[in-house]
C-alpha cells in the first residue's frame, strides 16, 4: 500500500549554475496527499516540476543524483517522457484551460493519445467531471468555451482533465492561490476525495492548507529538503529549528 | 486633543467621498465615504488599512494626482492651507509642488541621478547651476543617498539599486521643498536597511515636511507615525495619537486589524 | 495498439520538428543566397568613385552621385513630412483619447493606408501634386507622396513605444507638478526615443527602396538637382532603368549592391543602435 | 564636486526664483496652452485619416468617370485590352493578379508559417537572435532588386528547366512568395508568442509531444493572428509592382498554366503611365480603382480578424 511512488536519492537540480535543489532524499509513498512547504524560491516548486519532468521546459537545466518515479529511472536517457507526463498529471497555479469547449478540454489527453472511440471518450468526461464535482454544473455546457468560466470551475475542470486519462500520481503547485476562499474548501475536499485512487503531491505557501489536507509534509529551504516526515510530527513536534521557526512565522 | 487644537492644520478632509466613473457599468459603491480628518504641520500622520480600503485613493485625491489617471466623482473638500484645492480656481501644477508624492515601487526617471532630482525645479523655472547642484546636494543629503552616489551624479538613475531608487523619488520630491509630503507605501518594496535609512530621513525632516505616510505594515506606523488613522472598505474608521491608537483602540476592528486578525 | 500510436506520435514529432527547422534554415539560406549574389555581382565596380562621379552615357559609365544626393533629399524631406504627423498621431492616440470610435476612425484609417499599394500613392501623387497642385515632377512631390506612403509606419512604431512607457513614470512627472505636455516632451517622448528611431529607420529604408510611386512623382532627370522643385532621379529608380531597358547590368549589379548596402547599413545601425526591432 | 564651504537650502533657492521668465504662471495659461496642444496634436491625428480620403477621392475622381463611360461590367469581364483603340476589358488583369497572389501565398505560406513555428517554440535563443534580424533585413530589400534577381536567377532557371520564355506567372509567384515571408513570418511569430505559456505546460503535462503541442494548441490559440498575417501578405503580394513587372512577361491574356505570361493590375498601371493620355490614362486610374477596392476589402477582412483576437 505504501510502497514509494516516487523515490529521490542526493538528487540535485540546476538552472544552468545555480543550483536549485541540493541532494534531496525522498520517498513518497501511494495513496497519501504529501505537501511540501518552505518560503518562495526554497525550490518547491522545482521538485515538483522535475517529478514529471516539466522542468524540461527552461533551457540549460541539469540533474544529478537518482529519481525514481512509478519504480524507474525517469533520467534514464531512453525513457519516454510524454509517456511519463500522462503516468503524471499535472495543476497549476493558475488554471489553465485550453481556449476551447469543455469538452474538448477534457478529452485532449484522449485525442493525443489517438483514442477516437466516441463511447470511450464520453464515458471519460462524465467520470472525470463528476471526480470533481462539476456534472451536473456542465454536463449541458460541454461546448462553451472553458476560458468563459469562473475561475473555481477552470480549476476543477483542469483537474478532471488531468485525471480523465487516469494518471497514478497528480502534482498540484499552488492550486488555490489564484482562489477565493470558498473555492479552495471545495478544491481541498475534492483533494481529500481524490486521495483514494490517487497520489497527490502538493506544493502550497499556505502552512494551514498543508495542515489541513496532507498526512507527509516536506519542508524546503534554499533548495534543501529540510525535514520531511508526517504531517502531525512537523506540525506539532519538528525535529529541525528552521523548520520550527518557519511554522511559528519567525521567517518567510 | 487640547494640544492639537493649539498646533497649525496643514490639511483637513471635510465630509471627502470619492466613486469611479465606471462608464457603462452600474456604480459599485464609493471608494470613499464621508472622511474627515485633520493633519498638523510638522507631524507624521500614518494610514493603515488592508488593501482596497481606500487609502491609496484618498492620499491620490490631495494632490489632485488621481484626476490624472482615473475618473471620478468626489465630493466634500479637501483643504491644503485653508484652501479648498478642488476650488476651480486652484491651480493643481502649483499645488503638486507644493504637496509631494512618493510612489510605492522605485521609480527613476530614464535620465541621470542629476537630473532626476533637478526635473521638478527645472520644470518650476530655475536654471542657475549653481542652485541646482546646491539642490541636488541638499535633498540627496536628505534622503541619505549623497554619500553613495555623490561621485556619479551623472549616471542613469536606472542603474541604482531598488532602494537607491526610492532615495532618490524621495529627494526628487523634496528638491521642489514640498510643505507636505505624500507617501504611498514608500518601504513596500525595499529591504529592512533601505527601509531604515527613508524613515530616518522621515523623521530627521518632519519639523520642516509634514508627512502623510500611506503604509501596510502597522509596525512602520506605530514606529513612525504621531497620529495615525485607520481605514476600512471606504470608510475612516479611527483616528488618534499613535500610542492611544495602538495601546487602546477604540474601535473593535482597530484592535482586530492591528493585531493581524485580518487583513 | 497503444504503443503502435505511441510510436507514430513519437515519429510525426520528429517530421513535424525537423520539418521546421530544415524550413528555418532555408529560409535563411534564400537571404544569404542574395546577399552573396549580389555581393559577388557588383562588388567589381564598387568604389568611392561610384558614389562622387557622375553618371556618363545615361549611367553606362561614371557614377551615382547626383542620383544618391536626389535620393538623400527625397528621404529627408519625406521624414521632416511624415515624422511630426507620425509621432504627434501616435502621441495623440495614446495619451490624449480613451479607445472610442475616433480613435478606432484614426487607427483604421492608418491601418487602410499601410495596406494601399505604392502604385496607387504613385497614382495619387502624380494627380494631386504633380499635376492639380502644379508641382511637376520633382523631388517635393516625390516627398509628399512618400510622406503619406511611410506614415503608418511611423505611427504603429511610435505608439507602441509610447505604449511600452509605464504609466507609473508618467504619474512621477505630473507628482511633479508637471503639465501633460511637458509630461509627454519631458519623460515620455525621450523614454520611448528607440523605439520611435527604430520607425523613421525602418520608413527611412522603405523611402530609399521605393521605385513605382517616386517614377509618378518625382520623374527620372539624372541632373543634380538644384532646388525642391527640380525633377530627379531616385537609387531605386536608377538601378530599375539600367536593369530594365538594359543599359548597363554591370551598373545595374552595383547600383543594386550599393542600395541594399545603403538600407541594410541603416537598418543594422538600429539594430545595434536599439538593440530591439518592431517588425512589420 | 564638493560643495561644503557653502549649502543653500533648498527653500530658499525656489522661493528666491520665480518662475522661468516668459513662462507662463497661472494655472489658465497653461491649461490654455495644453489645450492649444491637444488641438494640435488632435490634427496631426487625423491626418492618416485625411490622407486615405485625399486618396479616394483624386484616384477615383479621375477613374470612376471612364468606368461609367466603358460600364462597369464591360469594364471588369472585357478581355481585349487596347486602350488607344478604346478597348477597356481588364479580366485579364484580375486573373493574372488573382493567380500571381494565390501562387505567391502557395509558396510564401507554408514556408513562413513553419519558420514562424520553428522560431517560437522550438529554436534555441541563439538561432532565434540571428534569425529574427536576418528575416527584417529581408524586408529590408526593396522590391526592384527583388525583381532583378528573379531575371537574373529565376527566369532563366524556369525557361531552361520547364521550357517557354520563363516570364511566366509561376516566376512572379515565386518573387512574391519569398517577398512575402517577412510580413507573415513576423505577424505570426508576434501572435504565437502571445500564446500563454500556460497553455504549453498544459498540453505537455497531459503528455502532449512538442508537435501535438504545436499543432492541437498553440496553433489554434495563435489562429486569428495567423490569419491576419496570411491577409497582410496577401494584401502585400496583391499591391506588388516593380518585381512583379520585371518577371511577369506582361502579356495581356488569361493565364491557363503557370509557364504562360501575365499581366497584373498594378503592372498595368506602372507600364503605360508614362506615355499613356486622355482616356488611357483614365482607364489606368480606373484600373487603380479596381486595385485599391480589392486591397480595401482585404485590408477590412484583416482588421475585422484582428478585432476578434
Amino acid at each position: 500500500m505504501n510502497a514509494g511512488v516516487v523515490e529521490a536519492k542526493s538528487l540535485n537540480f540546476y538552472y544552468g549554475t545555480f543550483q536549485a535543489l541540493k541532494e534531496i532524499n525522498l520517498d513518497i509513498g501511494a495513496n497519501r496527499v504529501t505537501a511540501l512547504i518552505g518560503p518562495s524560491g526554497c525550490g518547491k516548486s522545482t521538485l515538483l516540476r522535475v517529478l514529471n519532468r516539466m522542468s524540461d521546459l527552461v533551457p540549460e537545466t541539469r540533474a544529478t543524483g537518482l529519481l525514481k518515479v512509478l519504480g524507474r529511472d525517469i533520467f534514464d536517457p531512453g525513457y519516454d517522457v510524454n509517456d511519463l507526463r500522462r503516468k503524471v498529471g499535472m495543476v497549476f497555479q493558475h488554471p489553465n484551460p485550453f481556449p476551447d469547449s469543455v469538452y474538448e478540454n477534457l478529452v485532449f489527453g484522449f485525442r493525443i493519445a489517438g483514442v477516437r472511440d466516441r463511447e470511450v471518450l464520453w464515458q471519460a468526461v462524465e467520470e472525470s467531471l463528476r471526480a470533481v464535482d462539476l456534472w451536473k454544473d456542465l454536463a449541458d455546457r460541454l461546448d462553451e468555451n472553458a476560458v468563459g468560466l469562473s475561475p473555481d470551475f477552470q480549476q476543477r475542470l483542469c483537474i478532471a482533465r488531468a485525471i480523465a486519462i487516469k494518471p497514478k500520481i497528480i502534482l498540484m503547485d499552488e492550486p488555490c492561490s489564484s482562489l477565493d476562499p470558498i473555492a479552495t474548501e471545495k478544491i481541498e475536499e475534492l483533494i481529500f476525495r481524490l486521495k483514494e485512487n490517487y497520489t497527490i503531491v502538493i506544493v502550497t505557501h499556505s502552512m494551514h492548507q498543508a495542515a489541513r489536507i496532507s498526512e507527509m509534509t516536506g519542508f524546503m529551504l534554499l533548495g534543501e529538503l529540510i525535514e520531511f516526515d508526517s504531517t502531525k510530527k512537523i506540525f506539532r513536534n519538528p525535529c529541525e529549528q528552521r523548520t520550527e521557526d518557519y511554522i511559528t512565522g519567525k521567517f518567510g | 486633543m487640547t494640544e492639537a487644537a493649539m498646533k497649525e492644520i496643514i490639511l483637513k478632509a471635510e465630509g471627502l467621498s470619492y466613486a469611479y466613473d465606471r462608464p457603462g457599468k452600474v456604480p459599485n459603491g464609493p471608494v470613499l465615504d464621508n472622511i474627515n480628518l485633520d493633519v498638523e504641520r510638522g507631524t507624521i500622520f500614518a494610514i493603515i488599512g488592508p488593501s482596497q480600503s481606500g487609502k491609496s485613493t484618498f492620499l491620490r485625491l490631495i494632490n489632485r494626482l488621481q484626476e490624472v489617471t482615473a475618473t471620478g466623482a468626489l465630493s466634500g473638500r479637501i483643504l491644503f492651507e485653508g484652501r479648498d484645492i478642488y476650488a476651480s480656481d486652484y491651480d493643481p501644477f502649483r499645488l503638486r509642488r507644493e504637496v509631494g508624492f512618493c510612489f510605492d515601487k522605485p521609480l527613476a526617471l530614464d535620465m541621470s541621478i542629476a537630473e532626476n532630482i533637478t526635473f521638478g525645479p527645472r520644470l518650476a523655472g530655475i536654471t542657475s547651476k549653481d542652485d541646482l547642484g546646491a539642490i541636488i546636494e541638499e535633498t540627496l543629503r536628505a534622503s541619505n543617498l549623497w554619500d553613495e552616489v555623490k561621485d556619479r551624479l551623472s549616471m542613469n538613475a536606472n542603474r541604482l539599486s531598488g532602494g537607491q531608487k526610492q532615495r532618490l523619488s524621495l529627494a526628487r520630491t523634496l528638491a521642489l521643498h514640498p510643505r507636505l509630503l505624500l507617501l504611498d507605501e514608500p518601504c513596500s518594496a525595499l529591504d529592512p536597511i533601505s527601509t531604515a535609512r527613508i524613515e530616518e530621513a522621515l523623521v530627521s525632516m518632519k519639523a520642516r515636511t509634514t508627512c502623510v505616510l500611506v503604509t501596510n505594515n502597522t509596525k512602520q506606523a506605530s514606529r513612525l507615525a504621531d497620529r495615525t488613522a485607520f481605514f476600512l472598505m471606504s470608510k475612516l474608521v479611527e483616528v488618534g495619537p499613535t500610542k492611544e491608537f495602538f495601546t487602546s483602540p477604540r474601535d473593535k476592528k482597530t484592535d482586530d486589524y492591528i493585531s493581524g486578525r485580518f487583513g | 495498439m497503444e504503443q503502435e500510436f505511441q510510436r507514430s506520435n513519437t515519429f510525426w514529432n520528429r517530421v513535424g520538428t525537423r520539418l521546421c527547422m530544415t524550413t528555418t534554415y532555408s529560409v535563411a539560406g534564400i537571404l544569404a543566397a542574395i546577399l552573396f549574389y549580389l555581393a559577388w555581382k557588383g562588388i567589381g565596380r564598387l568604389s568611392i568613385g561610384f558614389f562622387l562621379d557622375s553618371p556618363i552615357d545615361l549611367g553606362r559609365e561614371g557614377g551615382v552621385f547626383p542620383i544618391l544626393v536626389s535620393t538623400l533629399l527625397l528621404a529627408a524631406v519625406a521624414l521632416a513630412i511624415a515624422v511630426p504627423l507620425g509621432v504627434g498621431t501616435a502621441v495623440y492616440l495614446t495619451e490624449y483619447t480613451k479607445e472610442s470610435w475616433v480613435t478606432m476612425l484614426i487607427r483604421f484609417g492608418a491601418e487602410c493606408l499601410a495596406g494601399i499599394p505604392s502604385i496607387i500613392f504613385g497614382l495619387f501623387g502624380f494627380i494631386l501634386f504633380v499635376v492639380t497642385l502644379g508641382m511637376g515632377w520633382s523631388i517635393l512631390s516625390g516627398a509628399l507622396t512618400l510622406a503619406c506612403m511611410v506614415l503608418p509606419t511611423i505611427i504603429r512604431t511610435s505608439e507602441e513605444a509610447i505604449k511600452a512607457v509605464p504609466a507609473s513614470i508618467r504619474q512621477v512627472g505630473f507628482s511633479l507638478g508637471a503639465t501633460k505636455s511637458q509630461v509627454i516632451w519631458h519623460i515620455v517622448l525621450p523614454q520611448s526615443r528607440s523605439g520611435i528611431i527604430t520607425g523613421i529607420i525602418l520608413a527611412l529604408g522603405r523611402v530609399m527602396g521605393e521605385t513605382a510611386c517616386v517614377i509618378f512623382t518625382t520623374g527620372i532627370s539624372m541632373e543634380m538637382p538644384s532646388s525642391l522643385f527640380d525633377s530627379a532621379r531616385s537609387m531605386a529608380v536608377h538601378f530599375y532603368i539600367l536593369a530594365r531597358e538594359g543599359i548597363s547590368m554591370d551598373m545595374a549589379n552595383t547600383t543594386a549592391l550599393a542600395l541594399v548596402f545603403m538600407i541594410l547599413l541603416v537598418n543594422l545601425g538600429a539594430t545595434i543602435l536599439f538593440g530591439r526591432r518592431y517588425s512589420r | 564636486m564638493s560643495r561644503d564651504d557653502r549649502k543653500p537650502d533648498a527653500a530658499t533657492v525656489l522661493e528666491t526664483h520665480p518662475p522661468m521668465p516668459g513662462a507662463p504662471a497661472t494655472a489658465k495659461d497653461l491649461s490654455r496652452r495644453e489645450k492649444i496642444i491637444q488641438q494640435i496634436l488632435s490634427l496631426t491625428a487625423f491626418s492618416a485619416v485625411f490622407i486615405l480620403g485625399l486618396i479616394i477621392i483624386f484616384v477615383f475622381k479621375a477613374g470612376i468617370p471612364l468606368i461609367y463611360k466603358v460600364g462597369l461590367r464591360e469594364f471588369l469581364i472585357g478581355t481585349a485590352w487596347s486602350p488607344t483603340q478604346g478597348e477597356f476589358g481588364i479580366l485579364a488583369m484580375i486573373v493574372g493578379t488573382l493567380e500571381v497572389t494565390f501562387g505567391a501565398l502557395l509558396i510564401g505560406v507554408p514556408l513562413s508559417l513553419l519558420t514562424a513555428i520553428h522560431l517560437s517554440e522550438f529554436a534555441t535563443q541563439s538561432t532565434k537572435s540571428v534569425m529574427k534580424p536576418l528575416i527584417e533585413l529581408l524586408a529590408a530589400i526593396p522590391s526592384v532588386v527583388f525583381g532583378f534577381l528573379g531575371v537574373v536567377i529565376l527566369v532563366p532557371f524556369i525557361r531552361e528547366t520547364f521550357g517557354g520564355t520563363g516570364f511566366s506567372v509561376l516566376s512572379a509567384a515565386t518573387v512574391l512568395g519569398v517577398m512575402i515571408l517577412p510580413t507573415i513570418i513576423s505577424i505570426s511569430f508576434d501572435s504565437l508568442q502571445a500564446v500563454p505559456q500556460a497553455y504549453r505546460e498544459g498540453a505537455l503535462a497531459l503528455g502532449a509531444t512538442p508537435w501535438q503541442m504545436v499543432v492541437r494548441v498553440i496553433v489554434p490559440a495563435a489562429r486569428s493572428g495567423i490569419i491576419t498575417a496570411i491577409v497582410l501578405g496577401m494584401g502585400r503580394a496583391m499591391g506588388e509592382t516593380m518585381a512583379v513587372i520585371m518577371v511577369a512577361g506582361n502579356a495581356v491574356v488569361i493565364p491557363t498554366s503557370p509557364l504562360h505570361p501575365c499581366r497584373t493590375l498594378t503592372s498595368n498601371i506602372a507600364l503605360e503611365m508614362a506615355y499613356a493620355s486622355g482616356d488611357h490614362q483614365k482607364a489606368l486610374f480606373a484600373t487603380g480603382v479596381v486595385l485599391f477596392v480589392m486591397i480595401f476589402l482585404l485590408n477590412v477582412l484583416a482588421t475585422a480578424l484582428m478585432k476578434r483576437k
